[in-house]
């Protein structure tokens, strides 16, 4: 017997679960990410190199500040474009701020009534009104933070090849400064709460692939490595990343070295939990988990020590910003032929952005490969084992686990199938 | 520092705070077009209250908008006030949802009326089109209540279809102080009356120009048609009367969106003489 | 549309729907943040499958579409939302006009499943329309994303029983109430004199020319405005910026067939 | 405010600003006590803001132009005309404290026209309260590149318009031609103590506590002289000539060019209409209604409940703004309403002149 369950609810895009049962019991499950293909690799081609960080950021209206920024930094590298530091530093806090407001989404919306007992973050209001507040909070935070420097919470706006066509005023700079630190405190008891839910108990090891920097817990810079060893400068990496296209499906699915593996908040903390200072790190080593650590569920808690270390690494950026001037200059662009590939870390994982142009400075060929894609493979595995494992449950017991697991997971089906 | 205190103005009014005022009786009077009795909550505005025929009123429910609705009862009626409402947007929708003793606001009257104290003695011909037939009822009740003061009155109506003929349980009253006619575009098998354009009722009833005032009200494609006929027959333009419908916001002469060439629809209008009007091509669209 | 209110002293019913999108347009509901919890206590959103695991079916008061119906199944929700609501709000420039998705019909469509999926060509996948082709729709949230202003525009006008007051006038009225610096003067393409108020002007007031997101104005002169634009760009990058979000507006279909006969 | 010795910084000089450092302290405090507006600078663009928001306190010697002329002080883009909550409405209350410093003197002559338009027939209670309990204090003006007041009789005023005028002719030098070198540069020590001049009650109050003599003022105020050869608009024969033109071919000659954008509406000292707009919350018995600027350039100015538009076309709706100013206005207030100040061309991005719309329309009833 078959049944299909049409909408994994509590995550970004649409995705079905279906499931075969024998004897009413589980024997095997497939995931498909339902979507219709946007074509955003092809309908990039023939534009202006200046219009791929626009077009880019409505692959994902969760994650549209990462996408812009990356396609810049893949453009910059194609034109051989270098930019002066505060537009670095910019940079970097649309970033994190992107992890506030994802995370937050994510942990706080999407995952957390599972373990609460709610069916949604709506109707968690009544039981844990703090918890909603605080996270209602947090995610304006995250917005504002967006919007102040990119112009509009969704989809930012002044960032460019080149700098910043607007570059926010110090007051409003300060004033993000000060709520980040009122609302750390807060968010540190979220991210503790998150540490102690009661996860199932599930391992199995895979690859964890990140960026590492050898600085700082990396989101922004550094090469692409792996849990088993591996680093590669982005460039080297995407030509080794190999995305399969599957027969009726709109996602394609990762695979490194013939293998699944695993990009995202674990993965990071897997591979740089020891750069984890200040509270996160607090967080991390209070927590009654260790790392390295195998289990996906896990992953939930990961983004929640990330929110954290995104704020106190945005009150340290914001500092530096307020202690010098706040200008930028955009360098003079020459058009000119060129490729350029950039990673940076997503919210669910590294993102990848290539871009080839011609002498005009229009596209003529490009690749984007979204952590929730590189994740197909690997999510399928945890799922196989997690179903042999239970294979005794009762099939709605082991379906809303399966459903857990998935949301772990935080997949973006829009990116997935951009 | 200086000294803020400054010679008191005269006291203004403020033209855009309206006053409560109750339903008192819905009716449909066809689709999509009702018909209510209105009373003011303030005692005094109750009693004092006055108007013109062919003044209107702007309309308000808080939190919908204003629109301006033509007063539809006589100036003689005293205590209360009728309008007559189309669905046609967001307040007239809104105004078709109320029920007997909610509240409405209001405040006017605004314009210039039909200038029924010089048409004195006259006979008068009112031509309305669909429901154009409202700010004339205001006036046709009037010259049938003061009945001596005016010659033959004559009542031209024409609407879509019989369905849409209003105030229909008013008609042998107003026979009783002259004619009443009607014609629709179309309609079924079983009508009686007349179907056609509204100028086959002017050829029906072939009125005299002389001592005689008209007054027009209806959708602006009637106009030509009915200006035309009636110059065919004699009538001179400072005699025809016409209620023009433009967009009108504040009701006062401020907010220009009335506008026909020199006129405020709102102030100088809505009534205005086809000899006002004469040569201003658009004022008549 | 008739009547839109509920019956007086109901709740408002609210249905978010999603469709192929970057879901950015219903994220904005989540964005409301301070607002989001008064909202909820206000109306009930019953269907919000991004949000909520228990989803009810119609009938709603208020059915919000996001994005454009890429799959044969999503075409069927999309009829299915417009058997059970009073009011149907396309939510987006996905919904409003296909939005970016729809610059595929600037290419040939097996050209581009090819590129992207590389000999996968056969995937369940409908061109791309505005979601007015299939269903009757009563009002156009535009905007890439959706107006957080529109958004509670509208709900609040449905819960007070009047037609949400969307902005259909250009952007120049609001930007020169800003007193923002004229890009169009600085010799910018700004397509804000043709371009849809609304969104508050968010683009040109950090300095960046409008990108008409939100779709043309009513009646727009596309001919002059073409003229006035290409003094500070080129026209094919014009016509690249016309592509970006609203590229099946009816009113910019002339322009572009004169460009295809062009190219 | 980056103070020299003169107490005006080089970049104010070289933009054509005027700045004192007696000015700047008199109108702090000032703003203790009032809403005080001065031109500042915003984004690259020259505009009122309220003195406290912002600490560049310099006045323009008409060298720019602000965004919104000095009416947005009185008649507001966005005002409350009432709140209601459960059936009762609470009436807003317009301040009626702001002062309004540096209009020059056409943006004076259009003050009084507007409150003369808001004043007669059926008064305008919002505008009124703003504008009877406001001051508006007058500057010096140095002809703004394209304002042609002198062709729309806009160039002088009485000391009737004004509460305080603040005569910066002490700055002597510059003249219609000037190019604001004899006021910066080397010439900036010779910015000398403005003359204050009180036109009323309240202007002479005001000037009180001011840090600059008062002065009686001997006639009218005039703008520099207009480049030789340019004079006044028949302005009489305006209303006319206008009217006739209705419909004639150079109304849809502009319609071809015409964005319909507004941008020439929104930015005229002269131009008023507005919009009313209900307002709720979630709660639907609470609200406001509010009224907005609109602009009789938009499509939909002049359409009514069920789809019809007295004014469908383009060409109509220019007519029409041309018409209010020239012959409406002309009629009912005996002047007309265009101040001269070329706002409404440098803001189009058709670049459509109004002196070249008169022109044509002189010439096209004159049967050229």
């Amino acid at each position: 017997m078959k049944i299909k369950l049409e909408h994994v609810t509590r995550i970004e895009g649409h995705a079905s679960l279906t499931v075969m049962l024998t004897e009413g019991k589980v024997h095997s499950v497939r995931l498909k990410y339902e979507e219709g293909a946007r074509l955003f690799e092809g309908l990039l081609r023939g534009r202006n190199f200046f219009d791929a960080p626009t077009i880019a950021s409505r692959i994902c209206g969760v994650c549209p500040s990462v996408h812009n920024i990356t396609a810049i930094k893949a453009m910059e590298q194609a034109l051989s474009v270098n930019v002066d530091p505060v537009t670095d530093k910019l940079r970097r806090l649309m970033i994190l701020a992107q992890w506030i407001q994802s995370h937050t989404l994510h942990a706080f919306f999407l995952a957390l009534p599972d373990y609460l007992g709610a069916e949604s973050a709506i109707s968690m209001a009544s039981e844990h009104p703090d918890e909603v507040e605080i996270a209602l909070a947090l995610k304006k935070l995250g917005n504002d933070m967006v919007y102040v420097i990119g112009g509009r919470a969704v989809h930012p706006i002044t960032s460019r090849v080149g700098g910043f066509s607007h570059v926010p005023p110090v007051t409003r700079l300060a004033d993000l400064r000060h709520r980040l630190e009122e609302a750390l405190p807060p968010a540190m008891r979220l991210a503790r709460l998150t540490g102690e839910l009661d996860i199932p108990d599930f391992s199995r090891k895979t690859t964890y692939l990140a960026l590492v920097d050898p600085d700082e817990y990396a989101y922004y810079t550094g090469e692409v490595c792996s849990s088993e060893g591996y680093c590669s400068t982005p460039d080297d990496f995407c030509s080794t990343l190999r995305e399969v296209v599957r027969p009726d499906s709109t996602a394609k699915a990762g695979l490194h070295e013939g293998r699944g593996f695993f990009t995202g908040a674990l993965a990071r903390i897997n591979l740089s939990h020891e750069l984890l200072t200040g509270s996160a790190g607090t967080i991390l080593r209070d927590s009654p988990h260790s790392f390295p650590n195998y289990n996906t569920f896990l992953n939930t808690f990961c983004q929640t020590v990330e929110l954290v270390y995104a704020m106190t690494e945005s009150v340290r950026l914001i500092d530096e910003l307020l202690a010098g001037d706040l200008v930028t200059k955009t360098p003079e662009i020459t058009v000119r032929a060129g490729s350029g590939v950039a990673a940076t870390e997503a919210p669910r994982g590294t993102l990848y952005h290539a871009y080839t142009l011609d002498d005009e400075g229009l596209i003529v060929d490009d690749n984007i490969i979204t952590p929730t894609a590189q994740n197909l493979t690997n999510l399928e595995d945890d799922i196989d084992q997690f179903v042999g494992q239970r294979h005794d449950w009762e099939a709605a017991r082991l379906i809303e686990g399966i459903e857990r697991l998935v949301r772990s997971y935080d997949p973006c089906v829009s990116c997935a199938t951009h | 520092m200086p000294d803020k205190t400054r010679q008191k103005e005269a006291p203004l009014r403020n033209e855009y705070l309206p006053d409560q005022a109750l339903v008192l009786e819905v009716r449909e009077l066809a689709p999509g077009i009702r018909h209510f009795l209105l009373e003011f909550v303030d005692p005094v505005l109750r009693e004092n209250f006055s108007f013109c025929s062919g003044q209107f009123l702007q309309v308000s429910l808080l939190g919908i908008g204003e629109s301006p609705i033509s007063i539809c009862s006589p100036p003689t009626q005293k205590g209360s006030l009728e309008l007559c409402v189309r669905e046609a947007g967001n307040l007239t929708q809104a105004l078709h949802r109320l029920q007997p003793g909610d509240s409405l606001w209001v405040r006017g009257p605004y314009g210039q009326g039909f200038p029924l104290v010089e048409m004195a003695g006259q006979d008068l011909i009112f031509i309305a089109g669909g429901i154009g037939l409202a700010p004339l009822r205001s006036a046709i009740d009037c010259a049938v209540c003061l009945n001596d003061e005016f010659g033959e009155l004559t009542v031209l109506h024409g609407a879509r279809s019989p369905d849409f003929l209003l105030f229909t349980d008013e008609y042998e009253t107003w026979r009783q102080s002259g004619r009443v006619e009607t014609i629709v575009d179309e309609a079924p098998p079983d009508w009686r009356g007349q179907i056609g354009v509204i100028t086959a009722l002017l050829d029906l009833v072939n009125p005299a120009p002389e001592n005689t005032s008209v007054l027009i009200c209806g959708p602006p494609v009637m106009f030509s048609f009915v200006l035309g006929r009636l110059k065919e027959l004699g009538f001179d333009d400072s005699r025809i009367f016409i209620s023009l419908e433009r967009h009108m916001r504040c009701g006062v002469g401020k907010c220009e969106h009335c506008v026909v060439e020199s006129f405020y629809t709102c102030r100088q209008g809505p009534v205005l003489s086809i000899e006002q009007i004469r040569g201003i091509s658009s004022a008549l669209r | 549309m008739g009547n839109l209110s509920p019956a007086s002293g109901e709740r408002l019913r609210i249905g978010i729907f999603s469709l192929t999108s970057d879901a950015g347009c219903q994220l904005e509901f989540l964005n409301l943040a301070d607002d989001l919890l008064a909202l909820v206590r206000a109306v009930d959103i019953v269907h919000f499958p991004m949000a909520r695991t228990f989803n009810q079916n119609g009938p709603f008061d208020i059915a919000f579409v996001d994005g454009v119906p890429a799959r044969p199944d999503e075409l069927d929700l999309l009829q299915e939302v417009r058997r059970s609501t009073k009011v149907l709000a396309a939510l987006g420039s996905c919904s409003s006009f296909g939005g970016v998705p729809a610059a595929q019909h600037f290419h040939d469509l097996g050209d581009l499943k090819k590129y992207v999926y590389r000999g996968m060509e056969d995937l369940d996948t409908l061109e791309v329309f505005p979601i007015s082709r299939y269903v009757r729709v009563d009002l156009q949230l535009r905007g890439c994303p959706a107006s957080k202003w529109e958004i509670m525009e509208t709900v609040t006008a449905l819960i007070a029983g009047r037609l949400p007051q969307l902005k259909a006038y250009p952007q120049c009225v609001d930007c020169k109430i800003l007193e923002n610096r004229c890009l169009l003067l600085e010799g910018l393409p700004c397509l804000g004199p043709i371009t849809r108020a609304g969104c508050g002007v968010v683009c040109p007031s950090v300095g960046v020319p409008c990108d008409g997101c939100r779709g043309p104005t009513e009646e727009p002169n596309l001919t002059s405005a073409i003229e006035i634009l290409t003094r500070g760009t080129t026209y094919p990058d014009l016509i690249r910026k016309f592509q970006k979000f609203c590229s099946l507006a009816p009113e910019y279909q002339e322009m572009f067939d004169r460009w295809r006969g062009l190219v | 405010m980056d103070e020299t010795e003169s107490g005006t910084s080089a970049s104010d000089l070289a933009s054509g600003y005027y700045a004192h450092p007696d000015l700047g302290r008199w109108l702090l405090e000032l703003a203790a006590d009032y809403r005080v507006l001065v031109p500042a600078e915003k984004g690259g663009n020259r505009i009122f803001q309220e003195v406290g928001t912002t600490d560049a306190l310099c006045f323009g010697l008409a060298q720019d132009r602000t965004v919104l002329p000095a009416k947005k002080a009185f008649l507001p883009p966005e005002e409350v005309l009432f709140e209601f909550s459960a059936g009762r409405i609470l009436p807003a209350m317009p301040l009626d404290d702001t002062i309004v410093f540096g209009l020059h003197v056409c943006e004076l002559s259009a003050d009084r026209l507007l409150t003369a338009n808001m004043t007669h027939d059926r008064p305008d209670f919002h505008y009124l309260v703003r504008r009877n309990g406001g001051i508006i204090a007058g500057v010096s003006c140095r002809r703004t590149p394209g304002c042609f007041c002198e062709k729309t009789g806009h160039d002088q005023i009485v000391p009737g318009d004004f509460d305080l005028f603040l005569d910066l002719d002490g700055c002597s030098g510059w003249d219609s031609a000037g190019t604001g070198e004899q006021c910066g540069g080397k010439a900036k020590t010779s910015v000398a103590q403005p003359r204050l001049i009180a036109g009323s009650a309240a202007g002479r109050n005001l000037a009180a506590s001011a840090p600059f003599p008062l002065e009686n003022a001997t006639g009218a105020i005039r703008a520099p002289e207009a480049s030789a050869g340019s004079k006044t608009w028949p302005l009489d024969e305006l209303p006319a000539r206008i009217r006739d033109s209705f419909g004639a071919a150079i109304w849809d000659d502009l319609a071809v060019r015409c964005l319909g954008c507004g941008n020439c509406t929104i930015v005229c000292p002269l131009c008023y209409c507005f919009y009313t707009r209900d307002e709720t919350g979630l709660a639907p018995e609470t609200g406001r209604r509010l009224r907005l600027w609109d602009s009789c350039q938009l499509l939909a100015f002049a359409r009514v409940a069920g789809g019809h538009n007295f004014r469908e076309s383009r060409s109509e709706r220019i007519w029409y703004r041309f018409s209010h100013k020239f012959m409406r206005m002309q009629e009912t207030l005996g002047h007309a309403g265009c101040s001269g100040c070329g706002a409404c061309f440098h803001f189009c991005p058709a670049d459509i002149d109004p002196q070249q719309v008169i022109a044509d329309v002189l010439g096209v009833t004159d049967g050229a």
